[in-house]
């Protein structure tokens, strides 16, 4: 009983952080036209982020000696934390929060210097260098040791566990509810006038520039929303893994599957990205849940065979089903005709 | 002093990455698209050489031709099995780059899984290993520095004469300028495409199979190149094989000795770095001069042209 | 030579001509002609089988060639030259001059090339030019020999005095019948300089707005007292 | 006369190819100039000019009595000059509403901060639509606002093309081919709508137009080109009966 609810739990965790970096592909692609494929790039700043300041926050907040190096001496300054606010809440949230915040600010950061320089240009040179600025930090996520502990890893501050007993319950369901405010973000915005002026650049950035939209600015900010938005996804994954791994952070895992999910529920429309995170996470959770009774007939690891069948999911959906499974609908106005002549 | 071993890395890496540079440029122009999984091709090579020098135990060079072989069928089938499908179906440019990227998963996953089956078999380590042991020397140079600049002039030359003085060239060519003309004018342009990505890829499988002989191979050996692959083919101007050819050796160069330098100067730990080199030079050029070489080569021609013009007016007048 | 029935067509949704019906006859040349945007180029796109057929029949050689792609159709001996893009610029001429006779074997490429050579001396000198050091004119005769060298037995021009001087123009348009004469060719001209095309065919179709409005001799046609007006539509038949 | 729009000695060329050559040309405030000539006689290029979609090498070009040379588009949008397209390139997958609600200016909406508090654009979004929909009613496109625009026919697709041009404001508005490839019976009716729109709202308007025989009773004044240089102008009567224009089209003289 208790173990089919950690495995349900899980998945509810699973679909909360890919929802949210679905949504921002989805910002950024389905609704904007930009081709994110350096979506691990945003995703890895907001865990990098994490690991490396949540710690050292709560060693601010918390009054822990600042001389000891942070890395070297993780384990022991992260239950040093634990320790300190096991009965304060207060400082818990405010570590949480205050991390989330700026790893906002820093994913945001990132995403306008990661665009910056192909911005302007061509769709394909864009492709190019998000994908090689996602591999750029990973690499120095590895290397950089003072960041989250290059080959090692760093742990993160179980920021509730003045829950006691529920507190990884409550950790899950505060990202269940983060995510679903993002959600319920993002469908405000894309119904706002600013949705329909994404909409109008992914169509055709000549008529947007010729109905008086400045273009560039719109894409840069998109950037830096779509990447904040990824970020805290990061940051909300490595809270609930409690550890931030340098390596974890993956183009496969980060950016080619929420670009999976979001293709299979349909681009531009968040709740397409909802559905589409709900089938691939049952059918991703599946695998390995059935991991071991499939290793039997397989004689290699089932990762691969997971990577394979990604790959050939995302080929046979942009065949047979390019629209996804509930493909994009037409935007009704909001308010009533007022008038008519 | 810079070490000769150095100027050996330099250059084997910098013959390497032109193969692999001149190929992605050439089926972009031809296909209108970046093909993300050429870089897997090289992967191909690269367990190719250690069937060859582990299992059966024979001299790596037997390598090269059968790699050549198998990247080129890999290329064929996905461009025919995948990319001309998609076209078939409707697929827009970004469908058809996302496909590539699809493949590029698929290929590293395959090749992950063969790496796997081969431990066993090898009684090697399959995942990290060099066969410059395996190498030949000859008057004290690197058997593979030798092969690859050989390889490399024959290619330059054989692409060269073919581009300019066969009929198949002359219409890959004029495929790449306009091909809707040349499909007026009696190309079969499926084809010219089919034969261009077996040619490119086949190219990116030889230099794989040199890699293992200087350089550590592993199953990410494609997708670590991309990058590099990238940077050169921006610098040379993503519009011409021959700028793709000093893009692809500037960045192998920068790369190695940058790294050298930088380590020189700052400590050791910075070769972890390298790959922020050839991403370092990509925004640069972006940001500068984003038609690359082969823009600035145009741009110099044509001021060069029109004051040319102005001399005969005023000589006229 | 080509029969085209109720020839619906367009880009996409963009639907420019309306029941055309056109035909030519062996070794004959047709002009079409008409005022700006009046489909006459997507007529001739459409005949190489480069826009999309909404509905109608075209017949080459007694052939339904409705369905084929251009590549086939060139093999064929359907001919067609554009108005811009005609030439590869990137190309020197020598290739472009190859790229025409893609279609031939060697020997026959070489009369041909020599031939083409023979009309137009001047590209002579310059084979190995790049075709982006070409003046307008010069491309203009360029893409004539390539039209000379191609194995075709039906060409199709696109306004080839477009953007010329009149002197080049003229030049132009003589070769034109000079190609029909020698080489025995049958020739589909589409003309906004509607004078001089006249003067040189035997037919004339007139299309406004995608549809024929006039059909019948070049003579008859030149001759008409408001043809000025009637070709800009201005005035109705 | 009171000037509109004045191009001063405009010149652009591509390579050595003068497409629009020494170029002069005063449009009247509150009229509607037609710019014909035949293909390639750099119409289109001298539109782009002034929409500032190339910059020329030489000339200005001065928007009541502003220059607007070399300015981005959605700057000189923003002032009022409206483009509209020969190929109708609307926002394909957004409803014909959506397309006109894109071209009103200054919802403050649109701005990434301002979308988020309802308060602070519901009033200028609820003006946009009122203004959208009595520009669909004057167009006759009312049944289908909820239709997305790539399921419109060509000649509705014209028509939305000038809805957006309305919509932004304008006091010019400058059309390339307003008419191209739709039906005769539909083309009058755009050049009535041309000339309501005039009469109603004052615009200004600069229109390229090759069906002449449907232009000609509608326009004030003409200008003709040929070879990128301006070779008539004046009244449409006096411009068609203009031997020059006649030969021009015909191919007669350089």
């Amino acid at each position: 009983m208790m173990e089919n609810i950690s495995w349900l739990l899980d998945i509810v965790v699973f679909f909360a952080v890919y929802l949210i970096v679905t949504l921002a592909l989805n910002l950024q692609y389905g609704y904007t036209g930009i081709p994110n494929f350096g979506l691990a790039l945003s995703v890895a700043t907001g865990a990098y982020t994490t690991g490396a300041l949540a710690g050292r926050i709560g060693m601010w907040i918390c009054g822990i000696r600042s001389d000891l190096d942070y890395i070297m001496y993780n384990p022991m300054i992260t239950s040093m934390i634990n320790s300190a606010i096991r009965y304060d809440p207060l400082k818990g949230l405010t570590i949480f929060f205050s991390t989330i915040i700026i790893v906002v600010i820093v994913s945001a950061i990132i995403g306008f210097i990661a665009s910056y320089p192909a911005i302007r240009l061509r769709a394909d040179y864009l492709m190019m260098v998000l994908i090689a600025m996602a591999e750029a930090a990973r690499i120095i996520g590895l290397n950089y040791t003072p960041l989250v502990g290059g080959t090692t890893w760093v742990s993160v501050p179980n920021v509730f566990i003045w829950m006691g007993d529920m507190a990884s319950q409550f950790l899950i369901i505060t990202i269940l509810a983060i995510s679903i405010l993002i959600f319920l973000f993002m469908q405000y915005l894309v119904s706002s006038p600013y949705g329909r002026l994404i909409k109008a650049v992914r169509e055709n950035e000549l008529t947007a520039e010729c109905v008086g939209k400045d273009v560039v600015k719109v894409k840069i900010q998109i950037m830096m929303l779509g990447s904040a938005i990824a970020g805290i996804a990061g940051s909300l994954w490595s809270f609930y893994c409690g550890t931030v791994l340098a390596a974890a952070y993956t183009r496969t895992d980060w950016t080619f599957w929420p670009w999976l999910m979001a293709m299979i529920g349909g681009m531009g429309n968040n709740i397409g990205a909802l559905v589409g995170v709900a089938t691939v996470i049952i059918c991703r959770r599946l695998i390995i849940y059935y991991k071991y009774s499939l290793e039997a007939y397989i004689p290699f690891s089932v990762v691969w065979l997971e990577q394979i069948l990604l790959a050939l999911a995302l080929i046979l959906v942009m065949m047979f089903r390019p629209q996804g499974i509930i493909p994009e609908k037409p935007a009704k106005p909001k308010i009533k005709k007022t008038s008519q002549q | 002093m810079i070490p000769l071993a150095l100027i050996e890395d330099a250059l084997v890496y910098a013959n390497l990455l032109l193969m692999l540079t001149v190929g992605f440029t050439l089926t972009y122009l031809i296909a209108k698209i970046p093909n993300f999984a050429h870089g897997e091709f090289a992967g191909i090579g690269v367990y190719i050489t250690f069937t060859v020098a582990q299992v059966w135990k024979s001299n790596p060079y037997l390598a090269v031709p059968l790699a050549f072989i198998i990247s080129a069928f890999s290329g064929a089938l996905i461009y025919n099995g995948v990319l001309r499908t998609l076209k078939r179906f409707g697929g827009t440019m970004i469908s058809l780059t996302i496909s590539t990227l699809a493949m590029q998963i698929m290929i590293s996953a395959l090749l992950n899984i063969y790496a796997d089956y081969l431990y066993p078999i090898a009684g090697a380590y399959s995942r990290l290993f060099l066969f410059r042991h395996l190498d030949f020397e000859f008057i004290g140079l690197p058997g593979v520095l030798i092969v690859s600049t050989i390889f490399l002039l024959t290619l330059i030359t054989f692409l060269h004469l073919m581009l300019t003085r066969t009929r198949f060239g002359i219409s890959l060519r004029a495929v790449v300028e306009d091909s809707s003309l040349a499909s007026i004018l009696g190309v079969n342009v499926e084809l010219a495409c089919t034969i261009s990505w077996m040619l490119t890829a086949g190219i990116a499988g030889v230099a794989g199979s040199l890699l293992p002989l200087w350089f550590q191979g592993h199953p990410y050996t494609g997708s670590m190149l991309l990058t590099s692959v990238f940077a050169a083919s921006i610098l040379g101007g993503l519009s011409s094989i021959y700028g793709a050819m000093i893009g692809a050796y500037i960045i192998g160069l920068t790369e190695i000795f940058g790294t050298y330098l930088l380590a020189q100067t700052f400590g050791a730990q910075l070769t972890a770095y390298r790959s922020l080199i050839p991403l370092t030079i990509l925004c640069i050029v972006l940001l500068i001069f984003p038609r690359g070489i082969t823009g600035l080569i145009e741009d110099l021609q044509a001021r060069r042209a029109s004051k040319a013009m102005v001399k005969i007016r005023g000589e006229g007048s | 030579m080509i029969e085209v029935y109720d020839l619906n067509a367009g880009y996409g949704k963009l639907h420019i001509l309306y029941d055309v019906k056109l035909k030519v006859n062996d070794n004959e040349i047709v002009t079409v002609l008409g005022p700006n945007g009046s489909g006459k180029s997507t007529l001739l796109k459409t005949i190489m089988g480069l826009t999309t057929i909404y509905g109608g029949k075209i017949i080459f050689d007694g052939k339904d060639v409705t369905k084929l792609r251009p590549d086939e159709k060139a093999k064929l001996g359907l001919a067609y030259i554009p108005q811009i893009g005609n030439v590869f610029t990137n190309l020197t001429v020598k290739e472009n001059l190859i790229m025409a006779g893609l279609t031939l074997d060697k020997s026959e490429f070489n009369d041909r090339l020599e031939y083409a050579l023979s009309v137009f001396p001047f590209l002579k000198a310059c084979l190995d030019r790049k075709v982006k050091t070409l003046s307008g004119g010069e491309r203009q005769m360029l893409s004539m020999a390539m039209a000379l060298i191609m194995k075709s037995k039906f060409i199709m021009f696109d306004e080839p005095t477009g953007n010329l001087a009149p002197k080049i123009a003229t030049e132009v348009l003589n070769k034109i019948i000079e190609l029909r004469e020698q080489s025995k060719l049958t020739i589909l001209l589409v003309e906004q300089a509607a004078r001089k095309a006249l003067e040189v065919s035997d037919r004339a179709y007139l299309l406004v707005s995608g549809r024929v409005i006039y059909e019948g001799s070049s003579k008859e046609l030149l001759e008409h007292p408001e043809l000025g007006k009637l070709y800009l539509g201005v005035k109705k038949l | 006369m009171d000037v509109m729009l004045e191009v001063k000695d405009l010149t652009k060329k591509f390579g050595e190819f003068r497409a629009v050559d020494n170029v002069s040309m005063s449009i009247e405030r509150g009229k509607i100039t037609l710019l014909v000539g035949p293909n390639g006689s750099g119409k289109t290029t001298l539109l782009n000019c002034i929409i500032g979609v190339y910059r020329p090498e030489y000339g200005r070009v001065i928007y009541d009595n502003i220059d607007i040379t070399g300015r981005k588009p959605h700057e000189i949008v923003k002032m009022g000059l409206i483009p509209t397209f020969q190929i109708p390139s609307p926002f394909y997958k957004l409803t014909v509403l959506e397309n006109l609600l894109l071209a009103y200016q200054g919802n403050p909406g649109e701005s990434i901060i301002k979308c988020i508090l309802k308060n602070s654009w519901i009033k200028s979004e609820s003006e946009a639509l009122d203004k959208a929909f009595r520009i669909l009613d004057l167009l006759e496109l009312a049944d289908s606002y909820d239709k997305l625009a790539f399921t419109l026919s060509g000649g509705q697709l014209k028509l939305l093309e000038i809805g957006r041009a309305l919509m932004a404001n304008p006091k010019m508005i400058v059309m390339d081919e307003p008419a191209g490839s739709v039906n005769p019976v539909l083309a009058h009716r755009i050049f009535q709508d041309l000339r309501k729109i005039k009469d109603e709202l004052g615009v200004t308007l600069l229109v390229v137009e090759h069906r002449l025989d449907i232009a000609l009773d509608y326009v004030d004044y003409v200008y003709a080109m040929h070879m990128g240089k301006i070779i008539s102008q004046g009244s449409p009567e006096r411009v068609f009966n203009d031997e020059k224009v006649i030969e021009a089209y015909l191919g007669g003289v350089t």
